[in-house]
Formats: C-alpha cells, structure tokens, sequence
C-alpha cells in the first residue's frame, strides 16, 4: 500500500503532475464528446431529408428502368 | 431545373476511405494512449533535476507538437482547396482548427502547470510559451473567422486566405519571439528543453507522441464527416425551398 | 469587339440562381434581361461584368475569357448597380471627375450637360435627390466612354423627362458601335435592342 | 494605370481631409491612450522611461487597428468597391492606393506626435530619434498586413473585432523589433539590425499583403 502512496505522491509534486494529465484527459474528452454529438446531431436532422429523397428516387426509378448511378 | 450539385458538395470517395481507416485509427489511439501512459508514469525514472515533474512532459510536448503540425495540415489544405477548388479540402481545415486549438490550449495548461515547480510561477514569459500562446490566437481568429460568414464557399475561402497569411508570419513570429525571450532571458531559467533527453524518457514522449497524433486523426475524421454531412443538409434545406 | 457568355450557372451560398444562361453581343447591339425579381438578373449582370465568379460556364470578350486574362476586358465596360457608387462629401463635378480620370478620358463638363446636372455639379453630392444622385452616377457612362455598358435598374428614381434622356444617350451609345446589357422593368423603347428572358435560359432577338 | 492610382489617393486623402473626423479620431486616441499609462502606472519618471518605448508602440499599434475597418468598408457601403474592381487599375494596385493613403491619413500623424509623447514618458533624445525611424520603417507592414484583415471582414457584421483578432498577432514582430530599436538606442547599442529587420519586414509585407487582400476582395464582390 505504501508504494502506492508514494507513487500518488509523485516526489512531491504530486499537485503539478496529476492536474496536468487530469487538465488533458478532460479536454480531449470533452472535444471527442462534442465532436461525436455533433455528428449525431446532423445525421439525425439529415434522415428526414435522405429518406423524402429515397422515396422520389424509388418512385422515379419504377417509373423508369435504366439504372440511376447514385452519386 | 434544380441541378443536382450533390456531387459539389458530396465526396463520397472520402467518407467511404474515413469510414474504413476509422476503427483502426481510433484502436490504435488507445492502444498507444494507453502504453504511453503505463510507460510515462510507472516505467520512466524521474529526472534527476526535475524529479517527477518530467512526467508532465509526457502530455506537455505531444500536445504542442499536434498543435503546430495541425495548423500546418490547416495551411496546406487550405491551399490545396484555393488551387484545386476540392470541397473536402476546405472542410477538413474548418474540421481540424478545434481539435488544433484544444491541444495548442493544453499544451500551454500543462507548460505553465510545469513552469510552476521550475520557476515558481504558474506563467513565465518562455519563447515558446509566448509562441503557443500566439499560435492559439490564430485558431482562434481563424475559428472566429468561420463563424461570422453566412456564405459557406465564401467563408472556405476567406478563411483559407487567412490561415495562408497566418502560416507565412509563423516562422517570423517564432523567431521574433525567440530573440525577444533571449534578450530578457532572465539569468538563470532552464528553458522547457530541460536536460537532454534520454532513452527512457524518449521512447514514452514519442509512444505519447503517437498517440496523440492516432486520436487526432481519429477526432478529425468525426469532424470532416460532420461537416460534409452538415453541407449536404444545408444544400437539402435550401433546395427543398426552391421545389 | 464582341462580348459572349455560355452555359452559365450562378450559385449564391448554396442556391441555385440561375443556369444555363447564354448570350451574345457584338458592336451595336443591346440586350434586355427580363425575368422576374429573384431570377437573378443582377447577379448575371455581375458575372458579366466580371464581379461574380459563375459556378459553370464563362463569360468571353473578344473571344477571351475574362477570367483568364482579366486585364483585356478591365476598364473596357461601365457598370451602373443598384448603388450610385457617389462620395457624399465630394461634388458631383469632383465624384465624375474622379471616375472619369480613374477610366483615362475624361469628359466631364459634356457628361454635365447631357443630364443637366450643370446648375447642381458643385453641390456635395451628400444633400442631392435620389434623381440626381442617379442621373450623376449615370453620366459616367458618358464622362469617360467605355464599349460595353451593363446597366442595373438604369432609371428607377427617374421621371420620364430623364428617362427619355437616357434612352436616346443609350440609343447614342448603340449607334456609335457601343454594346449594352441591361435590367429594367419598363420598356425604354430603343430600337434594335433583343431580350434574354432569364426565367426560360434562353435568348430570343 | 498610375494617373489612376494617383487619382484613387488623391480621392482617398481629399475624402479624409474633407471628413476631418477620421484623422483627429486616430491622434486623440493614440494621445490619450498613451497617457492612461502614466495614470495607472504611477508617475516615477524611471519607470516610465523603462516602459516608454512598449507603450508608445502598443499605442501605435491600437490606433493603427481603429481607422483599418473603414480602409475598404465605406465603398463597399456606397459600390464604389464594385467599380473599382472592374477598373482599369489591377485590384493590387487599388489595395496599394488605399495603403498608402491609410499610412498617411493614420499612421503619419501618430509619428509626427510621437516625439511629444515620448518626453511625456522621459524618454531620452536619442530614444525619440530611434522611435521615430522604427516607426517609420515598421508601420507600412502594419498597414499592408492590416489590409488583408480588413479585405476579409468587408461586409461582414462586427467585423471591426474580427479584425483585430486576426491581424494583432501578426503585428508582433513588428512590436517586438520595434521596441528593441528604440531599447537599444536608449542603452547606447547598436540599432541598425533591429532597423534592418523592420524595414524587412515592411518589404515583405509589401510583395505577400496586395495579393492577398486582393484576394479578399475578390471574395466580399462576389
């Protein structure tokens, strides 16, 4: 147990080193939350539209039989 | 009569290449994340003049590495998207500046947290703390830059212009600010450098270095997907108004 | 002299403005652009002149794109828009003079004349009339010549005394080998002057 | 092509003298911006010869920042911004003129009442001379790099904040040099290589800024 401690310590400067990991743990995985929300966020406004979309491409496409390359 | 520009503004090579490298990137980012941290904190002995506090370098210098090379990334895809006009290049230097800003800002947290056992205060006028420092008000400036256009292919470009500009003064800003620090290089301040550095602290900085540059990647690919999604939505939104 | 422009397309953040739009003029000839308002009429104007970047297509002159070789076709047309491009705290004599030594020629106490803005030439143009402002703004097209006129709203804030005016200046202009391209919404009844209907995309003489 | 960049000058320099508000704006401010140091600082005269020469070129520096977002804005405002892109004149040349006339409009005046401040803040004779060329050499790049800040933020709303936020850090080097100059002269060092770099600095500017702002500008017409 007390190696522990004294790993926790860190000679000392226990009050520098753990902040500093704890600082860049924090703001890496506030960037990445946000990052992702967003992502979520805009293809979750996007289906409405994708899916209007897929429902003209199908009407169109039984109504014409060459095939549509989707871009 | 609307013509269907999604191919202006839809890359799908892009987002079919982002999707496939992304599980691999982002795996790899923990992985070293994960072994660079083990090292840096149990394996690496403590600096004989620093003592523990070598161990902040370990998040102190990757971060400040990913902050310049982002911005360069940032230059040289703004580039890329005034000469070759590629949608994706524009996106993905709005893409990266958040993720370029967020380690510019921890390296300068975590410089000032080691400053301060070394100096005594939390902020010392160091050459490269200053340029850090300046580098974030770029970002920032860039970032801000973004958000005041409505017009997005004229904010790509406004934007590009800037960071081109930004990227020219860097090297003059560094050395600027490099004589400065010597010339009121106060007598006796161990510069960040710190003592030469050795094996065992090496091989964890750049196992760190990795990784961090693993999770940018990772981050950065979220982004570019959001925003060309974010694209496709407002060109959706605004030709539906036309139908 | 000939000024061409094909299968141009406009985008304006993310909206389609207008596409496929064509045209050609050479010397003499003028064009009117109808289509109604949000067509895009100003901004095909702006492309021509050379003040909007058109997403497809290319505007030539003289066989030349613009966009290519900027410095044949700079200077060679006068552009009149929705503003009066006037210094408020100079003279209109003072704002023409500027304009007209800015082209290279400069005519400006005939320019004066032709609209009779004489009486009014040495009041700060800050404290003119919508009309005179307009009428000032449109003798530039006189003070110092230019071959291609592009004309935006050319006389809204005109009475008919001035509308007349400026409809013989532009039939003037077109006699002497000019070229016109112009918006408007009423018929300035200058003759041999075809018309681009932008709604449709195509032109008809 | 020159008669018309004369012309775009003598406009500019015409249309400021007329408006005498935008040349006395820049001065009061610099004036007072300069004495507010001394208020807060405290009146020892050896403190304010220590800090002399950092506050009188942050003071340049800031006044400088104020007349830039009307160096294009006003004739995007009026359409003269439309006119003159299409002109004979090559959009470089224009973004020159409008350098040119906003260095002599709002930069010279702050030289020229330098001196008078710098005795405000007991900086010695050979410090003012030293002021006075670093000022002159240097300030062109703060014009020519604040022009391309105000191409970008034509016609955009707040852009004035924008504007300083973008081009402060690149007036660094010219405050850092600047300041060195005037230090060394005081101490009795040699200058000429703070001198040198300053004017570098300027020439520099001068070949990279007209092209991008001229970019810039391109953008805010189209």
């Amino acid at each position: 147990m007390a190696e522990f401690n004294e790993f926790l310590e860190m000679g000392g400067y226990a009050a520098f080193v753990w902040p500093s990991y704890l600082v860049s743990a924090v703001v890496l995985t506030l960037l990445v939350v946000f990052s992702v929300r967003r992502l979520r966020r805009i293809e979750r406004d996007l289906k409405p539209f994708e899916e209007r979309r897929q429902a003209r491409r199908n009407r169109t496409r039984s109504s014409r039989t060459e095939p549509l390359n989707d871009t | 009569m609307a013509i269907d520009f999604h191919k202006y503004a839809n890359p799908t090579r892009f987002l079919r290449l982002a999707s496939a490298v992304f599980p691999w990137v982002t795996g790899a980012a923990v992985l070293l994340l994960v072994t660079g941290l083990y090292m840096g904190l149990f394996v690496a002995p403590e600096d004989y003049q620093q003592g523990e506090t070598v161990r902040i370098m370990f998040v102190h210098v990757p971060a400040a590495w990913m902050g310049m090379s982002v911005y360069t990334m940032m230059a040289v895809s703004a580039a890329a998207g005034l000469i070759w006009k590629h949608p994706v290049a524009d996106l993905s230097a709005k893409a990266a500046a958040p993720i370029g800003a967020c380690f510019t800002l921890l390296a300068l947290v975590t410089g000032a947290l080691w400053g301060q056992p070394m100096w005594g205060t939390y902020w010392v006028w160091d050459a490269r703390l200053t340029s850090m420092l300046i580098l974030l008000f770029l970002y920032l400036g860039y970032m801000a830059l973004w958000g005041s256009f409505d017009d997005h292919s004229k904010a790509a470009r406004a934007a590009a212009i800037l960071v081109l500009v930004g990227a020219i003064n860097i090297p003059v800003i560094k050395f600027s600010v490099d004589w400065w620090n010597t010339l009121h290089q106060p007598a006796s301040v161990a510069t960040l450098d710190g003592p030469k550095i050795h094996g065992s602290i090496l091989t964890p900085l750049l196992v760190m270095g990795a990784a961090y540059m693993m999770l940018f990647l990772s981050v950065f690919i979220i982004r570019v997907k959001a925003e060309i999604m974010d694209r496709r939505l407002q060109i959706m939104k605004i030709s539906q108004l036309q139908e | 002299m000939s000024l061409t422009a094909t299968d141009l397309t406009c985008i304006r953040g993310d909206r389609l403005v207008f596409d496929k739009a064509a045209l050609s003029l050479s010397a003499g000839q003028a064009l009117w652009v109808k289509g109604k308002n949000g067509a895009g009429k100003t901004s095909l104007l702006r492309v021509v002149a050379g003040l909007l970047k058109p997403a497809r297509g290319s505007v030539c002159w003289n066989g030349i794109d613009i966009r290519e070789d900027p410095d044949a076709y700079q200077g060679h047309c006068h552009y009149i828009g929705h503003q009066d491009a006037l210094k408020p705290v100079l003279t209109a004599r003072e704002n023409l003079t500027f304009w007209s030594t800015y082209a290279g020629v400069s005519r400006v106490a005939e320019a004066l004349e032709i609209f009779e803005l004489s009486r009014i030439a040495d009041m700060p143009a800050g404290i003119l009339s919508a009309g005179q402002k307009k009428r000032t703004n449109l003798a530039r097209l006189v003070a110092s010549p230019a071959p291609l006129w592009i004309l935006d709203e050319p006389i809204s804030s005109l009475d008919t005394h001035y509308i007349r005016l400026f409809a013989d200046c532009l039939a003037a202009h077109l006699k002497d080998g000019g070229m016109a391209l112009f918006a408007t919404h009423q018929d300035l009844q200058v003759d041999g002057v075809g018309y681009l209907d932008l709604n449709g995309g195509g032109t008809r003489e | 092509m020159m008669a018309g960049f004369l012309g775009l000058v003598r406009r500019e320099l015409l249309l400021a003298f007329r408006q005498g508000s935008a040349l006395t704006l820049t001065l009061a401010f610099f004036v007072i911006a300069v004495t507010l140091f001394p208020l807060g600082v405290g009146p020892e005269l050896n403190i304010l010869q220590r800090i002399g020469p950092g506050v009188l070129w942050v003071g340049a520096l800031l006044s400088c920042l104020l007349t830039l977002d009307r160096m294009f804005q006003a004739d995007f405002e009026d359409g003269s911004l439309d006119l003159l892109m299409i002109g004979r004149v090559p959009v470089e040349l224009v973004v020159l003129a409008k350098v040119v006339s906003h260095w002599l409009t709002s930069i010279l005046p702050l030289i020229l009442i330098t001196p008078l401040l710098a005795v405000s803040l007991n900086m010695p004779f050979d410090g003012i001379v030293a002021m006075e060329f670093a000022l002159l050499l240097g300030s062109p790049a703060l014009s020519l790099i604040g022009s391309v800040g105000a191409g970008l933020t034509v016609g955009l709303r707040r852009g004035g904040v924008l504007l300083s936020l973008m081009v402060l850090p690149l007036y660094i080097p010219v405050l850092i040099f600047g300041v060195a100059a005037v230090e060394a002269a005081i101490a009795v060092l040699p200058m000429a290589s703070h001198l040198s770099l300053l004017a570098a600095m300027s020439l520099g500017a001068l070949v990279v800024c007209p092209v991008a702002a001229a970019a810039a500008l391109r953008l805010a017409v189209d």
